[in-house]
């Protein structure tokens, strides 16, 4: 009992790497852009020690981290002097660290701002606009915008009731050749009627050539378009298919 | 509390989903007798009354709740006509399958959701967010359908290959789930 | 009609179910000039602030909009018999990182945080207040996240720079024992 709620505290005081790099930093109270690397390593290893003995979960997270340490470390043992290629621009290896420290410290302070913000239905609350006190006739509304993750979860009920047999592609190259589609179809409302080469104009990656055959393909299927070749020119040309 | 016992009635009125008795303000209140609610209560009334506010408060329904002048309902209609409506759950799912399955059939997106969505088709086509790609080749030349430029604008999709992968979702799901949970 | 300006302007903001603009009520008014509603609004958001009402008028997310005071949350809460929103110090850390660096990829916050943040993600998607904006052009196409309109809400932010400035190291330092507290 006591182990788990030691366990829970632990675990929110050190989210990642980075939150008990600054930890230490600050129990230090070191300059940062000083870091007695030796010390910090050493204590580093020995926080995962006790995380590990108190069998907390010690992501790989923690361990890419210590790794980086060690080897900023071992590189502190190298003189600068025996860097003679670059002697004088020979960096300090510890801005390896540094930067990504000094940039999480202002991101994690902005955090803390955030946080003392008046949030909303946590400290402040709207009114919860109700048709009786208004009175209003209400007719045709325009549409308010909706968050993409609607969307998807909305797919997602879907999928999960749905039976195999109506399994959807929906892998990134299906979704490429839809958007395509869209696109051709809305060139061909404009236009009635398109070359076939001038559809693959300014499209030089070889996906995007290939993208948009697939949909050419799709649509003829579909019957969305119809497709003619002149009989003396050869030119093809795609004609949108609603005859 | 006695000096902030007017602004916290007030705040209370003011989020309350129905008008709030005087009971209900008392039993909130705890210890703050029912004369002084009333006598509060009237001084708000009389306020919003002669400063001539865009709202009153008003004793309805053995409660108190703020409701607008009947003078500018004119313009509340207004606004409400032009404000944005919502999209139900039922359209949404119709148009999450068009979006991801499109070109599409209407009888495809019948039997994935289980039932005729003829009339939310309809809605949809009104709204705009699905037009008809064209007539596919079989009996009765059926219409295929796909999602518009006013969809994408909607959902604040550059192009529909923006669209997130369910593989991109679940993924997001896998990660960390003892602490989704928490957060 | 001039008189009665303040108070149509005031009932509209009271009725929307969003934060109302200037550009919305100017044309819902039509024939009033942007600086007129502009100088109400202010006219209204300083009494409300002086008279020391239970709630309040506040610029949030391109809007107007009335909120109550913070100092009656307990009140509020007790009334709705809801408890708070709560946003984790590790969300709050994820949003920020995503509010400050907007577009960006997950894989980049992953980078900042030093911690795997599928999970808050999904959270934050589902909370509304972080959106996919788009795909970058690399190698598997990969998402790119900013924040929504919603988030601007939820922190009365009128825009996105209105966030707090990103301090430099040496006021980081400063602060430092405050920081330490709440690790």
């Amino acid at each position: 009992m006591g182990q788990s709620s030691y366990n829970v505290q632990l675990g929110e005081v050190f989210e990642g790497p980075m939150d008990l790099l600054v930890y230490l930093v600050k129990k230090n109270d070191i300059d940062i852009y000083d870091i007695p690397i030796a010390v910090v390593t050493e204590q580093y290893l020995g926080c995962l020690e006790l995380m590990k003995e108190l069998s907390l979960d010690v992501s790989g997270d923690f361990l890419v981290m210590a790794a980086t340490l060690m080897q900023i470390k071992s590189r502190m043992l190298i003189p600068a002097a025996q860097d003679n290629e670059e002697d004088e621009g020979a960096e300090d290896p510890r801005m390896d660290l540094v930067q990504p420290l000094v940039e999480y410290l202002r991101l994690k302070s902005a955090a803390e701002q955030l946080s003392h913000i008046s949030l909303l239905d946590r400290d402040t609350f709207v009114r919860d606009v109700k048709e009786d006190s208004i009175e209003a006739d209400v007719t045709f509304k325009p549409l308010r915008p909706v968050g993409l993750f609607e969307l998807i979860d909305a797919f997602q009920r879907i999928l999960k009731n749905a039976s195999k047999e109506h399994f959807v592609d929906i892998t990134k190259d299906a979704i490429s050749v839809r958007q395509r589609i869209s696109e051709l179809m809305e060139i061909l409302e404009e236009r009635k009627n398109v070359t076939f080469q001038e559809l693959f104009l300014g499209k030089h990656s070889k996906k995007m050539l290939i993208v948009t055959f697939l949909a050419i393909l799709e649509m003829i299927k579909l019957r969305l378009i119809r497709v003619m070749q002149h009989i003396d020119s050869g030119i093809i040309r795609i004609y949108a298919g609603q005859s | 509390m006695l000096d902030s016992l007017r602004p916290i009635i007030e705040s209370l009125i003011f989020v309350a989903d129905e008008p709030l008795s005087i009971k209900q303000l008392e039993a909130m209140l705890g210890g703050v007798s029912r004369q002084q609610i009333k006598d509060i209560l009237q001084q708000l009334m009389a306020e919003y009354e002669t400063e001539k506010r865009g709202f009153a408060l008003q004793e309805v329904a053995g409660g108190y709740q703020f409701r607008t002048r009947p003078e500018y309902r004119d313009w509340v209609i207004k606004l409400k006509q032009s404000s944005p409506a919502k999209l139900s759950r039922a359209a949404l799912e119709t148009l999450a399958i068009i979006a991801y399955k499109q070109p599409v059939l209407r009888t495809d997106v019948e039997h994935l959701r289980g039932v005729d969505s003829g009339g939310i088709f309809k809605t949809l086509l009104e709204r705009d967010l699905i037009r008809v790609m064209g007539r596919k080749d079989l009996p009765g030349r059926p219409m295929v359908y796909g999602t518009t430029r006013r969809f994408l604008e909607v959902f604040g999709l550059k192009d529909l290959s923006s669209l997130p992968t369910l593989g991109e979702m679940e993924q997001l799901e896998e990660s960390w789930p003892s602490v989704s949970k928490s957060s």
